[in-house]
Order: structure tokens, then C-alpha cells, then sequence
């Protein structure tokens, strides 16, 4: 295992650390417990939105933290969910008295956290609202499932839940458009090489040179099946036919096109997906109205990307132009 | 010689012993953390073995600072707070929940004869299944908890002592987990997985097995 | 090598046609020959900017190329400079009347093609100034060599001269922020692991699992020394060394740091390297004034990272400030 | 049976043979297109071998368009300039410069006898000089280029024929290649690397020995 680090047990903090020395201007962190907050926390009178998770798939969440976008990020342990303590602690502190709506990817351990630090909150007179993010189409439904996980999807949610917070929606409202977004976007993904957890020290399985794991997730957990290495085009292709019947997509749907990247893969890479799944989109008569390209919800240093497709309305078109100013995303001041 | 864990004619468990089991816990956690990790890098994210442990150390450091003659249910209640605020993933609130209805189960009692012995593996299986949802089959630490109660209630009804009541919980346990190998699962991350699943050992479940074999172990030490 | 190609001949058309495909609300594309210039090239009256240089670097530097940076990217193959055909065509493209800056990495290669493509504009009346970029600190000077390397304190280069040509600098003032800027600004790399060009299929060099190469170049070639695998905050320390000292940066200075990843580290460690940075300038008295972080001048998946310090001015502060609205670098629009 | 490419006493080269030289050219770096990114990528970035090709592929594209009995000037001319705008990187300029010299020291001449052979050579490597600044000893292709040189000279002032002149050329170019392996570098990437290029062989040398190398060939296959 190579990487930056000093010490397994220390990547969390001293990467938080990192973060607020280079981002003083747009967020607060506290130590302990663990969270970051927007630099101007607590908005008076505006909807709190808290995200959180495992760390590793940064810049996811921490760097989705400003104006516009989230109130808090709540890093836990790598690839661990954060216990309800600093959730409860973020939620306290960027309640503005309008409430706080918690965006939740769909894991047990997400939930449950989850669930625990807004019965406390709830308890301390704070309302709380919780989204559950389930974009992942590799995954079966809940019938024979814990149900499908919340992935690069998630980031959308984000974006457009923080800009309709941003305009002063109520609580309600907020996680009514949270919701929405996560009933319109439905993503896979793949992986050319597997991530090392720091404390684990060695890969998260093991792929062969020409082997490719297809509806991976994001803590470094096995795919849905092991495949050949094909080339960029037949890849993508294997990714949007679950995306595409899912929803389902068809010809006059306006869409948001995100091609994210798991953290190892160069951006040339990314680019040469996202003209095959333009073209695919095009070809099934999809209008591809707003694109994102980059590595925004990652697992370590995994070669791979996802494809996540969102339907797009005037409502959720206005949101996701709103102005954005956070680490990692950043539009429009 | 240590102090005593059982009444004098090994009917029922006090406080030191409820302190001695979280520290047996906590030691043998430690020595199976990386194997727990490697279970969970089969089927899951290869974690659990790092969490539990992560939660474990901090429940004793906390033990350290609790006051002498606490009854089980406190010291229970102290490993359920610890476990909640400091394991995370899905395992820190199953099994924080798990300590916390067990702890309200003998809450006030000094010692535990076989009957309180068994509502607390209940209760703290109930508190699972409360918080997590799963059944018997689905692949989770519930494989190994459900088969353990059912043998505490067998040996309770039976008569036996409550270290032989533990003995069976553990031995049940264990071979509760060893029975998830062979399952597809349908809760928890090794779901995502469908028949890739099959072939690999529940991580939880093990960890249960650990825990219920480190109560009976030192209920055994009198 | 497992990468998300279709053929290596076509890694750069098809990288750029995606580009295109996902910022046409940014920039226009030339396929034949190809560059990319901002949607609304050429701005009458306004200095155009072009920079280039092999592929292989993104988001440098396509992803600079918008309003408040750069007019036109030029990429060559990849790791390979472009010909004198491109960069003459973008230049022609961006030329608003006011003439046109290359920033050009030192590399002969680079320098040579650019230095060809302004003989040719200039026969063609279009007015052309260059810069030669030269910040890496790990290269000994040029008596010795072909010259300090242009590496990641080129984004820096691009975004202030990009704002001086955008606030209407004539062509002789951008060109002088520009030669101020490389002339304030030190780098050094790090590499963990190497990087695999497309057609070459094997790495560019080998490490064992336990051997870092520091003072790294971005075109995968071997670096200054090999040493064993050491903690974050010592590498940090190794590359912070020869930089402070050269300029040299001196207690009272205010800089700009920037953390920039080499494609293939995770943004978690990179963070952790900041941190460790920003320890060790607060020790010598040196303000952080301004901050950058992220994979802005990658080598494709190379895992490692680069240190680059700008001291800082108010006329570079104002110009860092001022807007920018590209792929990968947007503030204030 | 191939047409002629030297005059019939053989004491001096034609078009034909300028055309044959560069499509054996082709053929050579085509040939060795892996060996020298090998040579590239121990002490520079791995591309030399592809960037030579690509730029020797497109020139062959452009000689079959090229009218029969074109002179030995324009053939080198349509060389220098497709090398400049395929080729890309240091080599791309430095070799394009050097047919384009080249191209203009015979500009006009029909046949090329020894001394419009050194001509050519000469107006070679001072391009390349004029454009990179390197000297011998520097690490660089012009190790092969500056002994060719001067081996063509001595050979004509030996009255040999220019099939001969240009064994020698070729024979002192890869003398010179070899030369550089002891070396480190002045010029170029391998610069960068200090100490560390000894023992590697310039791949710009090894490049320019295979074109001189064509050169006789073809010229000795009367
Ligand atoms: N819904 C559930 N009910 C019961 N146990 C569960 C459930 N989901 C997960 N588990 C248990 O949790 C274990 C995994 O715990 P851990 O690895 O610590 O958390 P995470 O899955 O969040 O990484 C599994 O092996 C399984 O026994
Ligand atoms: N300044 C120079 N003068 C002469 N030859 C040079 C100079 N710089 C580089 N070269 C030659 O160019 C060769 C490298 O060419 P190539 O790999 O195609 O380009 P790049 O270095 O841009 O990748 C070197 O092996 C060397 O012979
Ligand atoms: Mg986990
Ligand atoms: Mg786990
Ligand atoms: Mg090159
Ligand atoms: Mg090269």
C-alpha cells in the first residue's frame, strides 16, 4: 500500500485539518466531533441540509459544503458511517430554526446513524427531515436487498436540495425536491482496479489485468458481475441499458448527462465516456440539457466511473443553474 | 484469584461478571480484527473487524472509570452508549441497540439467574431485528443471535446452570454463523452481492459468535 | 494496462470530441486540426491567450479555457507537444486584434513548435508574445540542462494572465504579469507510482511497493531520486525544502499554495499533504493568502502529488480574485 | 528490377533515390518504432518511436502524391515539411529543420555527387543545431549527426563514391549513438535526470543512425 498518509488511524482528522486550512473561506470544521460546516452556519431562517458517510469518497461531502449547496458534511471513519454524535452536532449547529433535512444514501449503517441522531435532534426541539438516496441501478430491489445503495446520484440531490434551501423553501419543500431528484436519477458504475483502505493495507478484492468489475459500488465492495476488459465504448453501452430501461429514459426527455469518475481514472478517460454516452443519449432521441464531468463521489484511488442520469424539468433546471460556491462545485459567484 | 462472576452455586451472573465479559469482549475482538476484517473485505467493505474493535477499546476506557459494584444492566448501558457513539456502520447501531434493550431488560437487577439470562440475549436480539429488520436466513449477525436465544430458552427449561445456558448460546451462535455460508444475503452490504455472496461467513454473525463465547468463558471462570 | 479506451490512436480526438459534447456552453472545438477556444473566441480588442502542450495533463489545458483564462488549448498527442499547424490555427482563432500570448511549458518540444507557430503567425500580421513556463525547482538550471521544467505552476500563469487580458491589458502588460508570475512562483512533484501512456501499454518506469521517485516531472519520466515509501509529512517536508529556498519565501511573505494532485491520489491524502504544508509555511512566517487544491496538472492515473508557491502581491491577489469561468476552474460567475 | 538511383558510374544520387531513401526511412523507424520508445522511455518520456512514425507514415502518404522525377531538394522538402506538422515534440522541429536545411543546400540540383552529398548533411545537422542549441557530447542526436558529418567530409576529401560517404556517415552515426550511452545529458528531457541517463543510449542518436543507415542502403542498391 502506497500512499500519502502518516498513519492509518489519523487520515480523517488530518485530511479535515487540510480542508479547513485551504477553505477557511467557505466552511468552520470542528475537531470533535468531526464536522464541517458552511463558514456562515447557522442561516436564520433557512433549511439546514447535513449530509454525511464514510470518508473516501471525497470530494464527497465535504467539499459540497457552502452556499448554495450543504450546511454540513459529517465525515465518518473510512468507508464507515459516522455515528449519530456528530450528525446530532452538525444538525444543532446549522439549524437556522427552519428545520434540517438530512440526505442519507441508502447503506444500513447510513440509515441507521442516521435515524438515531434525528430521534435526538427531534428530541432537542429541532425538526428534522430525512432523504434516502437509492440511485443505483446494479442492485436488486429491496425485495431481496437492503435495497439499492445511494451513489454519484447523491451529489445531484445535493445540488438541487442546497439551491431550493438557498431561495428560502421550507422544510417540506426542500425534501420534497430531494426526493424528487432521487426518483429521477439512476446511476452504475464500473471498476478497473479495486481501492486500499488505509487501515486494511491491501486491495478491496483483487481484478486480473484484463478483468472488470461492472456495478461496483463505492466502498470498494465486489460488483454485480466480473467481465473481460472491453473497450471504453462497449463499456459505457453495458452501463446505460440498466440506466436507461430503469427510469425509464425515452426520446424528449431532457436529462442531466454525470460522468463521474471513482478517483483514479484520468479526466482524458472520463471525456472519452462522455462522448460515447452522448451519443447513446442522442441516439435514443435523450436531449442532454446540463453535464457534469469529474470525480465527485470516488472511493479512494479506484480506476473507474460512474454514468448517473437525471431527468431534468424547469423546476429542477432553475435549481441546478442557481449559484453554487463550495470547495468542489462551484457556479455563478 | 479473581473475583467472583457467578453466586456461590453458579445460579446467576453479578455485576463483575457483566464487567469481565466486556472486557473478554474487547480482548478478543482485538485478536480477531483483522480476521473479521478480511470476512467483511469478502462481502462487504472490510471494516467490521476495525469498527467493532474501534468501539470495544473506547467501552474500556470507559469501564475504567466506572464505579465498582455497578450491576450488569449498568455496565450494559455503558456498552451500548460507547458502542453507538463510536463504531459507526450498521454494526455500531445493531449491536449498540442490542446492549441497550439488554441493558433495560436487567435493568435493577443485581444478579441474573437463567431467566434474566435469557430475556437479556432476547432483548438484545429483539433490538436487532428492531433496528436492522432482518430474519433468520437473511445473512446477518441475526444467524448467529436467534439460534442463541433459542438455546438459552432450551436450557433454561431444561434447568441448566446459567454458564451451561451460555455455553449452549455461544456453541449455538457459532454454529448459527458457520450456516450463513452457504446463504445469499438480503440485508446489509453483502446483498449488493446476490449469489457471489455464497461460499463466505457472515462478518457479524462471527462477531457475535465472539462476544457470546467470551460471555460464557467468563462466566465460567469462577 | 486497463484503461476506459477504445484505441489508443484515438484517445485524444475522442477525449476532446467529449469535452466538446460537455461544455459547448464553454468553448467551441476544432477537430481538424484540433484545438479548443472559448464559445465566444475571438474577443474583439481583447489579447488572446493560448496555451498547449501534449495531452495527457487534463484538465490543463482545456479545462482553463473560458472567460478570465484561456482563449485556446492546443493538445498534442499524448506527453507529446503539438505541431506548429494547431497552434497556429488556434492562434489565428483567438486573435481579436490585440494580439496573442502563448504560454508555453519549457520543454523543448513545446518550445519549439510554439516558437515555429509565432514565426508563421507573425507572417501573418497576427502580433504574438510568448512565456516560457519554468517552475520546477526539481531540475538543476539550465547550464546544465534543458532548463527548469514547466509544470503545475503553469495553471497559475494561465489564470492571472487570464484575468490581466480580460480586464483589457494590452498585449505587453499580460505578457509582463505572466513572465511575474513564473517568475514568483516554485514547484516540486512527488510520485508514488507511475503512469501508463496509451500506446506505450507498459508504465513509464517501475517502483517497488515501497519506493517513491521525488522531483518527478508530469510526462511519466523518472525523477530526481528514488527513496523509500516515507510518511506524508515527510515527503511534504522534502518538496517544501528546495522550493522555500529558492525564490527563497521568507517570513512576512504572502503566498499562494497550491496542492495539486498527479491524477491517481485520492483528494483525502491530498488534503493531508495541505495540512502539512500549511504547518510548515505558519512556521516560517509565511501567509497563506490563497489557496488551491485538486488535480489541475495530472500525468494520467499517476498516483503522487505536486507543492507549487506563488508569493503573492495585491496586483497578483486582485487578479487571482477576479473571475473565471471554465471547465475546471470557475469563481465569481 | 528497381530503377537506377545513382548515376551509372555511381558517383552521384538522384530523386528516385531520395524517394527510396525516405520510404525505407519509413520502413526502418516503423520497424523499430518500440525500440526506440523503449530507449525513450528509460531516460525521456517513452514517445520517440511514435512520434517518428507517425510523422514517417504521413510522408510516405504524401510522396505517393508526389510527381515522378521530382528532384532530391523537393522530395526533402515535402519531408521537412510534413515532419513539422505531424511529428510534434523535440524531435518533430529538430528533424524537420534538418530536411528543410537539407532541402534547401541541393535545392535545384538534379543528382547529388559527394559534395552536394556532404551538402546535405551538413545543412542537416547545423539545423539542428540552429534550432536546438546542442552540442556533441551533449547527449543528443546531433552525436550522430556531427561525427556523420564529418566522417562524409573525410570521405569525400578521399574521393570515395557517395555510396561509400554514406556507409560512413552511417557507420560513424551509430559509433556516435553508442557513444552516448556513458553520457549524461545537457539537452532534452534526459537533462532532467542527472547521473541517472548514464548507461542509456539517446534514442534521437539511435533515430538519426537508422535514417543515415536507409540512406546507404538504398544508395548501394544500384
Ligand atoms: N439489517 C441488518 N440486520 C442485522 N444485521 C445486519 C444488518 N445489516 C448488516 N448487518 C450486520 O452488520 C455486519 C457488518 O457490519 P460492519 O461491517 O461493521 O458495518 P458496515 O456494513 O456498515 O460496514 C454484517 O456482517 C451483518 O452481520
Ligand atoms: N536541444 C536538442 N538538440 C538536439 N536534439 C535534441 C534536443 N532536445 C532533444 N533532442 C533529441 O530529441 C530526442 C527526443 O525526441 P522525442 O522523444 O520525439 O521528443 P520529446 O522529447 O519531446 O518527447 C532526444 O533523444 C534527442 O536526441
Ligand atoms: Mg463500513
Ligand atoms: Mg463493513
Ligand atoms: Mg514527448
Ligand atoms: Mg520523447
Amino acid at each position: 500500500m502506497k500512499k500519502l498518509i502518516n498513519d492509518p488511524k489519523n487520515v480523517v482528522n488530518e485530511a479535515v485539518a487540510g480542508f479547513e486550512a485551504a477553505h477557511s473561506d467557505l466552511v468552520r470544521v470542528s475537531h470533535d466531533p468531526i464536522f464541517i460546516v458552511r463558514a456562515d452556519a447557522p442561516v436564520a431562517g433557512k433549511v439546514g441540509i447535513v449530509s454525511g458517510g464514510g470518508s473516501g469518497h471525497e470530494p464527497m461531502h465535504g467539499g459540497f459544503v457552502g452556499a448554495g449547496m450543504l450546511d454540513a458534511a459529517v465525515p465518518g471513519a473510512v468507508f464507515t458511517s459516522p455515528t449519530p454524535d456528530p450528525i446530532l452536532a452538525a444538525t444543532q449547529a446549522v439549524d437556522g430554526g427552519a428545520g434540517v433535512l438530512h440526505i442519507v444514501k441508502n447503506y444500513t449503517g447510513d440509515v441507521l446513524n442516521f435515524e438515531t441522531a434525528a430521534d435526538l435532534a427531534l428530541a432537542e426541539g429541532i425538526e428534522v427531515a430525512a432523504v434516502i438516496i437509492n440511485d443505483d441501478v446494479a442492485v436488486k430491489d429491496s425485495l431481496y436487498t437492503a435495497g439499492r445503495r445511494g451513489v454519484a446520484g447523491t451529489v445531484l440531490v445535493e445540488k438541487i436540495a442546497g439551491a431550493a434551501a438557498e431561495r428560502g423553501d421550507d422544510l417540506a419543500s426542500v425534501a420534497r425536491v430531494a426526493d424528487k431528484v432521487n426518483s429521477l436519477v439512476r446511476s452504475m458504475g464500473v471498476a478497473l482496479t479495486p481501492c486500499v483502505v488505509p487501515h486494511a493495507g491491501e486491495p478491496s478484492f483483487t481484478l486480473a489485468d484484463d478483468e472488470i468489475e461492472i456495478g461496483i459500488g463505492i466502498h470498494g465492495e465486489p460488483g454485480r458481475e466480473r467481465i473481460k476488459l472491453e473497450p471504453a465504448d462497449a463499456i459505457v453501452d453495458r452501463l446505460l441499458g440498466p440506466i436507461l430501461t430503469d427510469l425509464p429514459f425515452v426520446s424528449g426527455d431532457r436529462v442531466l448527462l454525470f460522468v463521474n469518475g471513482m478517483g483514479g481514472t484520468p479526466q482524458v478517460e472520463l471525456y472519452i465516456v462522455f462522448r460515447r454516452a452522448a451519443e447513446v443519449l442522442a441516439e435514443h432521441g435523450i436531449d442532454i440539457a446540463r453535464t457534469l464531468v469529474g470525480n465527485f463521489t470516488t472511493s479512494l484511488e479506484m480506476q473507474g466511473m460512474s454514468i448517473s442520469i437525471l431527468k431534468l424539468d424547469d423546476e429542477l433546471i432553475t435549481l441546478w443553474d442557481a449559484p453554487v460556491a463550495t470547495a468542489a462545485l462551484r457556479w455563478g459567484r | 484469584m479473581s473475583p467472583n462472576v457467578t453466586s456461590p452455586n453458579g445460579t446467576s451472573l453479578n455485576g463483575t461478571w457483566a464487567e469481565a465479559w466486556i472486557r473478554e469482549c474487547a480482548g478478543v475482538i482485538a485478536e480477531h480484527r483483522a480476521e473479521l476484517n478480511t470476512l467483511d473485505r469478502a462481502i462487504g467493505d472490510g471494516d467490521h473487524g476495525e469498527n467493532m474493535d474501534r468501539g470495544f477499546q473506547a467501552v474500556v476506557l470507559k469501564l475504567d472509570a466506572l464505579p465498582s459494584g455497578s450491576t450488569p444492566g449498568e455496565v450494559l448501558k455503558l456498552v451500548a452508549t460507547t458502542l453507538i457513539s463510536t463504531v459507526g456502520g450498521a454494526s455500531g447501531p445493531l449491536f449498540g441497540t442490542a446492549f441497550l434493550k439488554a441493558a433495560i431488560a436487567v435493568s435493577g437487577a443485581d444478579t441474573l439467574h437463567a431467566a434474566a439470562t435469557v430475556a437479556l440475549l432476547t432483548a438484545a436480539r429483539d433490538g436487532i431485528v428492531l433496528r436492522g429488520k432482518a430474519q433468520v436466513g437473511d445473512k446477518t449477525m441475526i444467524d448467529a443471535w436467534t439460534p442463541a436465544v433459542d438455546a438459552a430458552i432450551d436450557s433454561q427449561h431444561a434447568g441448566e446452570s446459567v454458564v451451561t445456558l451460555l455455553e449452549r448460546a455461544a456453541d449455538a451462535a457459532a454454529t448459527g454463523a458457520l450456516a450463513t455460508e452457504p446463504l445469499v444475503a438480503h440485508k446489509g452490504r453483502a446483498s449488493y452481492l446476490g449469489e457471489r455472496a455464497i461460499g463466505h461467513r457472515d462478518p457479524g454473525a462471527e462477531s457475535t459468535t465472539l462476544l457470546l463465547r467470551a460471555a460464557a468463558e467468563t462466566a465460567a471462570r469462577a
